[in-house]
């Protein structure tokens, strides 16, 4: 009898997702798709006002909708198919939050690794804006962009490269500087190399790496920063939610028992964030010289 | 099994804290205390320091008016007993007897003339909200200590309307008290009410004891503790557990929970409506293109357009499925059956083919895309509404952009001209107050079209208004008004949506509590359980 | 106590084996390692790196994380089998009797505390019923025991405030602090100069001639071999080539790995019959001289918010004058902080100096200015220290050279087929030119960087350390092909080392510095042979003296 | 880097941070729209009550004018007076401070006790299945962005459960001149859920700190050598892993705590916690600019304050710090 009961644990605990590195990529790969694939994949299209039922809104998952599919995951205040909103928050959250990440890698890339090379007053003012932006939560510093530039999605990227550059630039200055140290930049430089092969040949290549682990991280971190001022109403437009945005127009709802509004894009978000952290943590322990035993 | 939970509860958190002591537990409830959660937060004591509801509603308990106004938004006596016109431009107010200040001092005619000075020349912007409502006085006299006569500029036969605004303080030995001398409450504000101040945290809490020479008879409560709750969910928190005896402005989507834990769930249509607005002067228009994208020129200039956006708006929608039916479908200014209202106007279903015919009448079958601005969270139902409409409007070709903001943001961008089209409110005393300002042209020198952004000008309206108002208090006045409503109304400058509903929710200590349009929130309104 | 265990000896290792567990199945590391330790005895375990001597150790210590494994073997203390009695006692038993010292003093040693409570805590920890004047006692008893001055007032500083051999012998107090009977010793001194690791080591052998403990010593150099140790272990690839006692591992190896790892050791000699006469004692300026004139340079002590604050400068070259033998190797000796290292960079032109002229030729070069403005970067190559990170991690070999090639000071602009020449004249495969630097060994990215110098095709060449990161086998090889390639190029080499006996090896004129400055000078017959300089002499009687003739 | 210097240094920073600061949240907030339209009833009152109120509160003055009047009376110490609660904004801000404090001082008691915890035990034995669980479970931790967190945690233990309220600050006791909820039991029920849905994220990172500081100190010689003296288990934690993995806690607990003040910004909001950072984001949406400088401030002073603390107590629990660095 207990023998039945472990072997049956045994069996479900081999398919426990995380027990093996693998599955948060898979994760990760299907949020991808679903994300690129959501016009396809969606019933509704939730920012398309022809094709969303007001007199259908709140309805609890499972209720067949007017338009001939089943809200498996019930539908909104406005009646927008829940399913549906979660399959294009997503894209607005991963297009959002990659692209932010993108360009303040670039540029924290490139400031981080002017201000080593070069030194003096260019690594003091660049490390000056810096510590001053870092000397500041990152959700005061998006507040006060978001509120100074206005909401909608081109500006939350803005916001978001604002907050998040300093990260980067800190680092790569950090990694180039230990880079720059180096006997093999020295090698080069006996060589009279032109400074911008030493830059782009030798230092930059070999501070990318640790910039690479900082990415997913700062991924996350952009889409729980993104959802977080849609939330607090100061991100993406109404009628187009993010996975953040869709969270808060249910949480009005919560307290009245109509749960589903909020908790399934939250299960979303989360499980999103939660897949790249894990990637991110597989990707700097594999890219990490002093291995953790693991 | 609740109250053992509940114990369990507690045991688990004083152990937690590490606290165990009894002392801390809350007193209980004194006997006929009435304890208030409120979204109004009470920013001032100087009752004529701003016309919000915020202010007049919690410091009505303390200060009284001339004339009140009753849930059917009669005026009714207050400190005033009754009042005359002598002449076109003079108006006569006999007081009432035996009333005395909280400090025992005596109110007279005196302490009138004092109110009244003080909100037409003393007090300095920005508190100058009242004075819209003495503008068309000239002077104030006190006759005899019981008599005021006020002369006018003008004609002005809803005098008595204007002044059920205007709170009476007692008039000091010398000069004018100053908005600072009443808030750092080193003179506890005085007044004739029915409530005497005991203690204020600005934006928090204010509390209150009976005033036993109340002239009205002993007030129902010994004592009354507002606490300002500006989160809904506070409130309605608060008045779930019993923290609170009476709580105001409930949102719709709580009222099943509330019933259902024993909370006595009261609600009345607002004296007001929200609406959406067009601006039909400027040519062209910003937030208005043809479905490619360009330009055009500015539809809401042509009436049958702006009929059309109306016909297609889906009001039952709106107040049944957006307000939870805590809400009347509009089809004016005020709800139905307040004085100047007309039983002609009825909120219909949407129809979608007649508006299509008069789109395509106007030219524009193919429909057009327009920003659609509004605030969020200002009212019930802002910003939600928007995006609901946006539906409706979806089906008959028209593609808004849902566009909300914070309040004052919205309204920053508003006045400068940014919006084509926006969802705006109106309330106040009456309706001729909102076709004033909303409807009537906009005319610096008689004050009107304050909030006619959009520039509507209708001069047979503004003549019928005008005569409406030029006539006295009562039905024949109210009858015009309601004519000139339905003749503005025909020519759709507005959208009318719908009069949300103010709900409140009481628990076994109030027995009954009349929820008045104007949306104040007050002691005297709620009747306590009988011992 | 028994007599067998009366008469067993302290330590005994039997068949040992171990494994470590990864991912990929088990990894064998030491193999049926037997070994015993007698009272009052000195045991060397010697062997280059990957050969198991500090897994050996820990093992002994058990203080081997939990991925190893023993598969076979015992470990018995005074005939007591450490694995098969109860682990608690056998815990105990090898905590009261095996103590250790570690190779890094930078970390073995709690920042935080001072050294006096590290110490007492110790003796607590053996004897809990001491008092705490005793304990205080004991502790000053055991610092004055390992040198330490000033006891008394040194009790409470922190390990910071201590030199490195300074917190060594805090170190070896500790490991004596609960009266042990063995005292593992992992690398004892091979993070110290040489005159420390004398001072260590004469330390260590007068405890176990004064209080009869026995040492376990792991080492890579055979110097310290040879002046402590009764008896040696060599091991190799975790398998133990050859034991004996000292006298006969040294005079008569019996194993060929054994002799090869003699043969590797450099040595110094003092006889007359020097390498090569013809070296003046002092240099007399030939027609192409190449050297460096009043070279100063200072660094400042901490930062300071305000630039022109920075008072506070600590000199790490003090007027320092030199010249180089054109075609032959200088070499320049000094401890660690002697300033060889800044001396070698600011002459290759990646440090500026604070004052001093660089002559190469005809050429006066100011080295206070921008290298690069000045034309003296790129004039000199150089060879670094660690091959691990002298070459860029994301680079094939073949790119590093090329790059080398093209941009070289006198570049031929003569492709691959150089390349492959160079890499023939190295002793490198031509299959390694498409590998990066992460699959090759030690020896092999040095003699990548040696290549990649050459293929600049300087005048000049610093080789600071080269061969110091190295085992010494691979060091041998590599000091050979520097020999034979300075004779063939024709180049000029400045060598930087703190080994005397490389430098014997290899120049025919040498450099002394002492912090920052030149203490002596002369040709390597002069220096090794006739110098009356006391620090000359204090450094060559700091080698171990088998080593040296 | 000397202590002297950087104290030196951040005071300096400190005033270039105030003043961008103070410039970008003056800027950004003129951008944005006029307050006046929170203080006139707007659907009653007239374009010239409009008019008047905008220059009465000097809104009407340019840019430059209103910045330069600001900066005067910011320099005697005045923020002026809020335009919504006709209070002075710094005064605003210390009310509010006791709600936030104690918040943020309970979640990080929490943080740090529970982190600490986990870490040590987690640190102790990395690789074992534990090891694992926590490590995984600390990455599920910090992916939970705050505001569902808040929201679920209100969901399980408000809705399902029942046992504490959904949000306010309950009653309150009076001690030093301010309102503590911490001291009466409703209060305390409270101010469970807010307290752990700032403090959960913070447990993890302080979980996974104190893993990697354990599994770095506990590999060091000196380490070893505690143990292989036979030092008790207990003792070498206590007296030597504990003493040096506190410098890197202490900075996050130090960076989180001010974190905590501003960043409670979401929290406070959704459990309408009446502190500092839903004074922040009220008087944002309400354009109260003397209350939103004020505030923003009294953060950036605090952040600047607790960095300095955390260098001062790095001194003093590493006496290595005040020598000057390797070159």
């Amino acid at each position: 009898m207990i023998a039945q009961t472990l072997r049956t644990w045994w069996k479900w605990w081999k398919w426990w997702p995380f027990r093996h590195n693998e599955l948060p990529k898979l994760f990760l790969c299907a949020y991808v798709l679903l994300a690129l694939a959501a016009p396809l994949l969606a019933p509704q299209n939730p920012y398309d006002p022809t094709q969303i039922f007001a007199w259908e809104a709140s309805s609890a998952p499972g209720t067949p909708s007017g338009g001939g599919y089943v809200y498996w995951l019930g539908t909104d205040g406005l009646g927008r198919d829940i399913a549906s909103t979660i399959l294009y928050g997503l894209r607005i959250s991963l297009m959002v939050s990659v692209i932010s990440s993108a360009i303040a890698a670039a540029i924290g890339l490139a400031a981080g690794v002017s201000a080593a090379f070069f030194g003096r007053w260019v690594d003091i003012v660049i490390m000056r804006l810096v510590d001053l932006q870092l000397s500041l939560p990152t959700m005061l510093v998006a507040l006060i962009a978001i509120v100074t530039l206005g909401p909608s999605i081109d500006r939350i990227i803005l916001a978001l490269v604002i907050v998040q550059w300093a990260a980067y630039a800190r680092m790569v200055r950090g990694v180039a500087l230990g880079e720059r140290g180096k006997p093999y930049v020295d090698a080069a430089r006996l060589l009279r190399l032109p400074t911008h092969r030493i830059l782009f040949r030798h230092v930059l290549p070999n501070s990318v790496p640790p910039v690479v682990t900082l990415i997913p991280i700062e991924i996350g971190h952009a889409i729980a920063l993104e959802a977080t001022l849609s939330f607090l109403g100061l991100g993406v437009p109404v009628d187009k939610p993010s996975l953040g945005s869709a969270v808060a127009n249910g949480f009005q709802y919560l307290l009245t028992g109509q749960y589903w509004i909020s908790l399934f894009p939250g299960l979303a978000l989360f499980g999103l964030i939660a897949s790249i952290n894990f990637v991110g943590e597989d990707l700097r322990r594999r890219l990490d010289p002093r291995r953790e035993p693991q | 099994m609740q109250k053992s939970s509940h114990l369990k509860t507690i045991r688990l958190i004083a152990l937690l804290g590490g606290i165990a002591s009894a002392a801390f537990f809350t007193s209980p409830v004194a006997a006929q205390e009435l304890r208030v959660a409120t979204s109004y937060k009470l920013m001032t004591l100087d009752p004529q320091f701003a016309d919000l509801n915020e202010n007049t509603s919690l410091l009505s308990h303390i200060y009284e008016r001339l004339v009140y106004q009753d849930e059917r938004l009669n005026p009714v006596p207050g400190l005033a007993l009754s009042w005359k016109r002598l002449s076109d431009t003079q108006w006569q107010f006999k007081l009432r007897e035996n009333v005395r200040f909280h400090d025992r001092s005596p109110f007279t005619a005196d302490d009138v003339v004092y109110s009244l000075e003080r909100v037409r020349s003393v007090l300095k912007p920005p508190s100058g909200s009242f004075q819209s409502y003495t503008q068309s006085i000239k002077a104030v006299r006190a006759t005899d200590p019981l008599t005021v006569l006020i002369e006018t500029t003008a004609s002005a036969p809803a005098l008595p309307l204007a002044l059920s605004s205007i709170f009476i303080m007692p008039h000091p030995s010398s000069g004018f008290r100053s908005t600072e001398e009443l808030n750092s409450a080193a003179v506890p504000p005085i007044g004739t009410g029915p409530y005497k101040f005991a203690s204020w945290q600005s934006g928090e809490r204010l509390k209150l004891t009976r005033n036993d020479d109340y002239w009205g008879g002993k007030p129902a409560w010994s004592e009354v503790d507002f606490r300002v709750m500006e989160s809904p969910a506070a409130r309605v928190a608060a008045l779930t557990t019993g923290e609170v005896d009476l709580a105001d402005s409930l949102p719709a989507r709580d009222v099943a929970t509330l019933k259902q834990r024993g909370v006595t769930v009261v609600s009345a249509s607002a004296a007001r409506s929200n609406f959406l607005q067009f601006d039909v002067d400027r040519d062209p228009l910003p937030g208005v293109t043809d479905k490619a994208g360009k330009p055009i020129p500015n539809p809401f200039k042509d009436k049958r357009v702006r009929e059309a956006l109306s016909v297609a708006t889906d009001r039952p929608l709106l107040s049944d499925k957006i307000l939870l039916g805590y809400g009347t479908a509009a089809a004016q200014l005020f709800p139905n059956g307040l004085p100047g209202t007309s039983a002609k106007l009825v909120a219909t279903p949407p129809d979608y083919e007649k508006a299509k015919a008069l789109l395509a009448e106007a030219g524009l079958s193919d429909g057009f895309n327009v920003v659609l601005a509004g605030p969020a969270g200002r009212y019930p139902g802002d910003a939600e509404s928007l995006q609901a409409i946006a539906q409706n409007w979806a089906r008959i070709g028209v593609r808004a952009q849902p566009v909300v903001a914070p309040f004052s943001v919205f309204a920053t961008k508003r006045s400068a001209g940014e919006y084509p089209l926006w969802y705006g409110g109106c309330s106040g005393d009456s309706v001729s107050l909102c076709l004033d300002t909303v409807l009537a042209s906009p005319n610096a020198e008689r004050k009107t079209g304050a909030n006619n952004y959009g520039r509507y000008r209708n001069p047979a309206f503004d003549d019928l208004l005008m005569k409406a108002q030029a006539i006295e208090e009562g039905p024949e006045r109210n009858a015009a008004l309601a004519a000139a409503t339905e003749f503005v109304l025909a020519d759709y400058p507005i959208v009318p949506l719908y009069h949300f509903h103010l709900i409140a929710g009481y628990g076994k200590h109030v027995s009954a509590y009349s929820v008045h349009p104007r949306g104040w929130t007050t002691a005297m309104q709620a009747v306590p359980t009988g011992e | 106590m028994t007599d067998a265990a009366f008469f067993a000896p302290l330590l005994e290792v039997r068949n040992l084996s171990l494994q470590y567990r990864s991912p990929g199945g088990p990894i064998p590391i030491l193999h049926d390692i037997s070994l015993y330790l007698k009272q009052g005895e000195v045991v060397g375990i010697i062997g280059e790196s990957g050969a198991g001597k500090s897994t050996l150790g820990n093992a002994i210590l058990g203080l081997l994380p939990p991925a190893f494994e023993q598969s076979d073997g015992t470990i018995c203390i005074s005939g007591m089998d450490l694995d098969r009695i109860d682990s608690r006692q056998g815990e105990a038993l090898r905590r009261r009797r095996i103590s250790a010292v570690f190779q890094d003093h930078t970390t073995s040693l709690d920042p935080l505390m001072s050294v006096g409570a590290q110490i007492a805590e110790t003796i607590r920890a053996a004897e809990p019923t001491l008092c705490s004047e005793d304990v205080y006692r004991r502790v000053v008893a055991l610092l004055k025991q390992v040198e330490i001055d000033d006891a008394e007032r040194r009790f409470r500083d922190r390990p910071h405030q201590f030199s490195g051999g300074q917190r060594q012998r805090i170190v070896i107090a500790m490991a004596l602090a609960g009266s042990p009977d063995l005292i593992v010793a992992d690398e004892p001194t091979s993070a110290l100069d040489a005159t420390v690791q004398k001072q260590i080591l004469a330390l260590l052998r007068h405890l176990v001639e004064e209080t009869g403990i026995s040492i376990l010593l792991v080492t890579h150099d055979m110097g310290v071999i040879a002046e402590i140790a009764d008896r040696v272990v060599v091991m190799r690839h975790g398998h133990i080539a050859e034991q004996n006692a000292v006298s006969v591992v040294l005079d008569q190896p019996q194993n060929d790995y054994t002799r090869r790892l003699l043969a590797a050791v450099p040595k110094i000699r003092l006889t007359g019959d020097s390498v090569d006469t013809s070296v003046a004692d002092t240099i007399s300026v030939p027609a192409l001289a190449i050297g460096g004139h009043g070279i100063t340079k200072t660094f400042p002590l901490g930062r300071s918010v305000l630039p022109l604050m920075n008072s506070r400068r600590k000199a790490a070259l003090q007027d320092i004058s030199f010249d180089l033998l054109p075609g032959a190797i200088t070499g320049v000796v000094g401890e660690s902080g002697s300033g060889k290292s800044t001396l070698g960079r600011i002459f290759a032109g990646l440090e500026q100096a604070d004052a001093g002229t660089i002559r190469i030729g005809e050429e006066i070069v100011d080295a206070s200015r921008s290298s690069r403005k000045t034309g003296l970067l790129g004039r000199v190559q150089m060879i670094f220290q660690d091959p691990s990170v002298s070459l860029n991690p994301r680079m094939t070999i073949e790119k590093a050279l090329r790059e080398s090639v093209r941009y070289g000071a006198r570049a031929t602009g003569n492709g691959s087929g150089s390349l492959g020449a160079m890499m023939d004249r190295v002793g490198l495969s031509r299959s390694l030119l498409a590998r990066y630097p992460h699959q090759l060994s030690g020896g092999q990215k040095q003699r990548v960087a040696i290549a990649r110098a050459l293929l600049a095709r300087p005048q000049i060449i610093v080789a600071d350390e080269p061969t110091s990161a190295l085992d010494v086998s691979v060091q041998a090889e590599i000091l050979d092909l520097l020999k034979e390639i300075v004779a063939e190029q024709n180049v000029t080499v400045l060598f930087i080392s703190h080994d005397l006996a490389v430098v014997q090896a290899l120049c025919r004129f040498v450099y002394v510095l002492k912090a920052g400055q030149i203490a002596d000078s002369g040709s390597s017959d002069f220096i090794f042979t006739r110098s009356q300089s006391p620090y000359t002499r204090s450094l060559i009687d700091a080698r171990p003296r088998r080593f040296t003739h | 880097m000397t202590l002297f210097s950087a104290v030196f240094g951040r005071m300096g920073q400190a005033v270039v941070l105030l003043f961008v600061m103070s410039l970008i949240g003056f800027v950004g907030i003129h951008a944005v729209g006029n307050p006046v339209f929170n203080i006139v009833n707007v659907e009653t009152a007239t374009v010239e009550d409009i008019q008047r109120a905008t220059i009465a509160l000097g809104l009407d003055q340019p840019i430059w004018r209103q910045y330069l009047v600001f900066a005067e009376d910011l320099l005697s110490g005045n923020f002026g007076i809020s335009y919504v609660y006709h209070l002075p904004a710094f005064s605003l801000v210390m009310e509010k401070l006791p709600a936030t404090l104690e918040l943020a001082v309970v979640a990080m008691l929490l943080a740090a006790t529970l982190g600490v915890l986990i870490g040590l035990v987690a640190g102790r034995q990395p690789g074992t299945r534990l090891d694992r669980t926590i490590l995984r479970a600390s990455v599920f931790a910090l992916s939970i962005p705050s505001f569902w967190l808040s929201m679920m945690l209100i969901l399980g233990g408000a809705i399902l459960a029942g046992r504490f309220p959904s949000g306010g600050r309950g009653a309150t006791a009076r001690l030093f001149g301010s309102d503590w909820s911490v001291l009466t039991v409703d209060g305390l029920r409270h101010l469970v859920l807010p307290a752990l849905a700032l403090a959960i994220p913070n447990i993890a990172l302080i979980a996974r700190l104190t893993r990697a500081g354990t599994i770095e100190v506990e590999g060091l010689d000196f380490i070893r050598f505690c143990r292989a003296k036979g030092l008790s288990p207990h003792r070498i934690l206590l007296r030597h892993t504990l003493p040096n993995i506190s410098v890197p806690i202490v900075t996050i607990i130090g960076l989180q705590f001010g974190g905590m003040l501003a960043f409670a910004v979401v929290v406070e909001t959704i459990f309408a916690w009446p502190g500092i950072g839903k004074l922040l984001i009220d008087s944002i949406q309400l354009l109260d600019r003397p209350v939103v400088m004020a505030t923003l401030t009294f953060v950036s002073v605090a952040f600047v304050t607790l960095n300095a603390l955390v260098d001062l107590f790095q001194a003093v629990l590493d006496p290595r710090v005040r020598l000057p660095r390797k070159g």
